[in-house]
């Protein structure tokens, strides 16, 4: 089967990577990444809430210790407050891998690209490995990966829009530039999306609304589960060529 | 004394050190990251971290996110 | 998990099934029908080969008590074939269910709606549960229904051709309308399709050449299991709905 | 005498049923199906059919096919 | 430029065909014919109101003497239903050139095939000329063109759906293999639909819903005769290849 | 009918144009031009051929009277290359309207956006009208048009692939946040991506390879001139709704 | 007379032929199409055509329609 | 005098300026642009701009591209 997914030096069996919001409960969302067979999930870094103690804490029931936290920078819109969030997360986890994401505004949060880029070296310098949400610009992604980012995350399309891989050219593209792993960060809607991604060759996935959002998130968990092994293997075995017209699957010799 | 701790201003007395504050909190260090005037403190400094009046701090931990 | 697909009251928990043509050997077929999952084949009825007795025998890999066997009338152009066909293939076998297929040229192997609803009610009358290969038309579907066939099989596109679901909106509304297992058969080219096909709401997906002549046959039965499965439970789970701007998936309130 | 066998016309001897060409092919009964002079002769029936000059017999069973 | 269209004889310099319903008024109707520059337009066979004489009429807004009016037989569900209708109109128009559609349920508007060939048979030897409303099933389109039809009608989606063009190779399918006129009908949405109709080498497109149903008729009517005229000429001309990566256009050679 | 094209002050009537490069002669660039009813045409800068003087001359082909010379930088890959070539071009034909474009690498020709906003910039402070090709990433889009920007020139796909707009959504976001024209350069293939084009609500279209590489160059220049249109009235019409079932177009009452 | 036209029933009186029929309800004969008791009746027919009770008729014309 | 002109070196005797290189070269001026050691020449000066021995030229032109 296909081999393992390598991120700074780190190897992770499973392609999907799920993010820790929307969920309705802190419990649902551990067990949609129980059955999605995460090995990584992103978290947010925000303020402890003073006045209310009691309430629940995400270490609780997704344990640091089972599954890499990726910290994101999510509702950054500078690459000072990326640093300063990024930073804060380290001090609190003590790892330095993590989900830079610098956006250009609410509506589209679509990746501000010279801010990413920009915070990206200052952190690459500051000793953190870097995984960067980015546009499907291929040639941004060349940029970041000669920063020394530990992969390149382009989105598929608007995040929390579920309109899959708008792109597949500038994602095809983006693969067959990289030496670092490539995963779609974003715009995955259902199963058969991260399968084209992952047929692409992305190296894999990471979703949130997708399985938080769906009627039945521990099922949907598990559909993206097989949805990127399926993928990966069809990547891998080399499709069949597409032809005009028909093709008989059954020989034409011996017809009585 | 004052401090601005997450944007709330508010009267902390009796209070000499950032782990004074963290324990009059009633938090749990290890899950935390402490930020004083900009400046982060590390967790092993929270014992030597002393704090004065005015101060500004962020008390930060992980929640779920995309 | 999603319950198992019942086809003429035979239960099976894959529902993925695949054809026993276009290997470079039976021995190649086997392991691919082993990494598929499959429960059922399909497998075409021909002369014996009175001057080479040598000749490998496809009963010798794929295993009758162990797979399913699905005999098609691929070749037939008219109902007269089929019939006769698949009547040789109860006496061969031992079994009543087949795969009715009538097709009407050579190029494009589209089936023949007319000679095959004429078949299909021949051999119901005769005693066969028939699977049928039909076009997306779901008028002709309900009435290949409404005649007693155990499954209904539209073409996704062309046999062979591996261009995916051409037309979705025809096979949801065989979907929506049918009672009896609906199986997408032919056109799937890569594990996206199959997902596809099974997100729209079919009950299993049927193909040879997109497993067969991939580069890896045996990786791409498994990319196509693991589809099938991704698609079923996609569709089970609900999906996402679609958005036309952005949704953040990390809470807006507690950032620094 | 003469049969014509999947489309091949040749001469077989000594031969009384369609069992005794079956033997006689080397076939292995159970994995084929026989059709004489276009009806389909059932696997139990082999002993008791008789064959007799210019039958047309098809002798079929499964192959790979999609 | 493209030569004329010619049906059952009939000379046409425009490809499009609208329809007369859904429109707010007649008078709305007529300008959307004149803008459109058609020459044909659809008309329905209906009881006279004989309690409100003062209803506007049909012809006194599209002269007949200007635009053929080609009958057709919507809401007719068997092969007699549309034959009766047909009948009708010839002796109400007093010409044999016709549209039949024989359609299968309400929900889909889909064309019931037996049905519409059997009349359509009928018809022919009953001395009609046939337009006929199909599905894209291409056998189906040969025994409708063997059987004497004048023209091919293929639905690019279900009426009034607005879905455009879902299964371009059928409809190419159809083209390649028909020596009356192809034209789709129903399914546009847009003007880009009917363009790409037409890029596949159809003769023409009919629509109704698409100019009816815009916000503003008249300018989509405009739109429509430019789509066609665009993608008539592209069909014509032949477009470039396609290409998995850039190509410049202006010269290497003599950069400073 | 739509108003009139505006860039930089100069009003346009044709919303098509055209590049002038891969023609087989200027005589055939200068039919085809005349066939898309084009008021702009992209021209390149090059060396005087010093040992070849009787090389025909493009001025002497499409009168710089008669149509708006476009200078483009195709062939640069920096800012300060660009600049150059702007400036000679400026001195060369004594107008400041030109179109800039600079790109990273000679495989894809995508844009290098950090140089391109840098020569925009530069381009504009010396007082040039910049029509700038670019990604259509919205973000960038929004700084060049705020940088001064006359046209904001998104790409549809890469530069001579006529791969047509692969991403749609980007360029509706851009279209919805541009006050200055939007005109997609490059990728369009066939009329029918043009149209798309311009029915996502740009204001207008340049091409070159496919117009200069159909097999009648002629032809098909008439073809896109019709397609602009038809998308652009398209867009200004507002399009139907989309429906998942069918909706008649004749009265259901007065049926015989 | 009684008469059921386009599905309506009533009475007419004073009326023998079609043409009677379609100058009483204000026709003009030639945009319709009559059906009488299933058969159509051509225009020309219209005067010849006699009308008797309990006659179904069907009267139709163009209106639009997609 | 050696020049360099649009990257080829080349002898160019009797030349003084911009000007008399343009007519030596046959060239129509108004389809030009002249830039000498990397400075754009106008088109107003070439009469007044010498050329001395070493100058490198660009003169380029419009052709067509997309």
């Amino acid at each position: 089967m296909s081999a393992s997914l390598v991120i700074a030096g780190r190897e992770f069996r499973s392609r999907l990577i799920i993010g820790t919001g929307k969920y309705k409960t802190y419990e649902e969302n551990a067990r949609a990444a129980e059955a999605a067979g995460a090995e990584m999930v992103t978290v947010a870094v925000r303020r402890v809430n003073l006045t209310d103690r009691d309430k629940p804490m995400l270490v609780d029931f997704l344990d640091p210790k089972k599954y890499v936290y990726l910290p994101n920078t999510a509702g950054c819109f500078t690459a000072d407050d990326a640093i300063r969030t990024l930073r804060l997360a380290r001090e609190a986890g003590g790892w330095s891998l993590v989900k830079l994401e610098v956006l250009a505004d609410q509506k589209t949060l679509y990746p501000e690209m010279e801010e990413t880029l920009k915070a990206a070296k200052l952190l690459i310098k500051d000793g953190f490995e870097v995984m960067v949400y980015c546009s499907d610009d291929p040639v941004y992604a060349r940029k970041l990966e000669d920063a020394g980012c530990a992969a390149i995350m382009p989105l598929g399309s608007l995040i929390g829009s579920g309109l899959g891989i708008l792109n597949p050219v500038n994602i095809r593209l983006i693969v067959e530039q990289s030496k670092v792993p490539v995963i779609v960060d974003a715009g995955v809607g259902t199963a058969s999306d991260a399968a084209v991604a992952m047929e692409l060759g992305c190296d894999g996935v990471l979703m949130n609304t997708a399985i938080a959002e769906a009627k039945d998130p521990i099922l949907m968990a598990s559909a993206m589960k097989h949805a990127v092994i399926a993928g990966r293997e069809a990547y891998l075995a080399g499709r069949m060529a597409k032809k005009r017209y028909a093709d008989p699957s059954s020989p034409l010799a011996g017809l009585i | 004394m004052e401090l601005i701790i997450n944007g709330e201003s508010a009267r902390y007395d009796g209070l000499r050190t950032v782990s004074d504050l963290v324990a009059a909190l009633g938090l749990e260090p290890k899950k935390l990251a402490v930020e004083l005037n900009r400046a982060i403190v590390p967790k092993s400094a929270y014992g030597a971290t002393p704090l004065s009046n005015g101060d500004t701090l962020e008390i930060v931990h992980f929640v779920g996110g995309g």
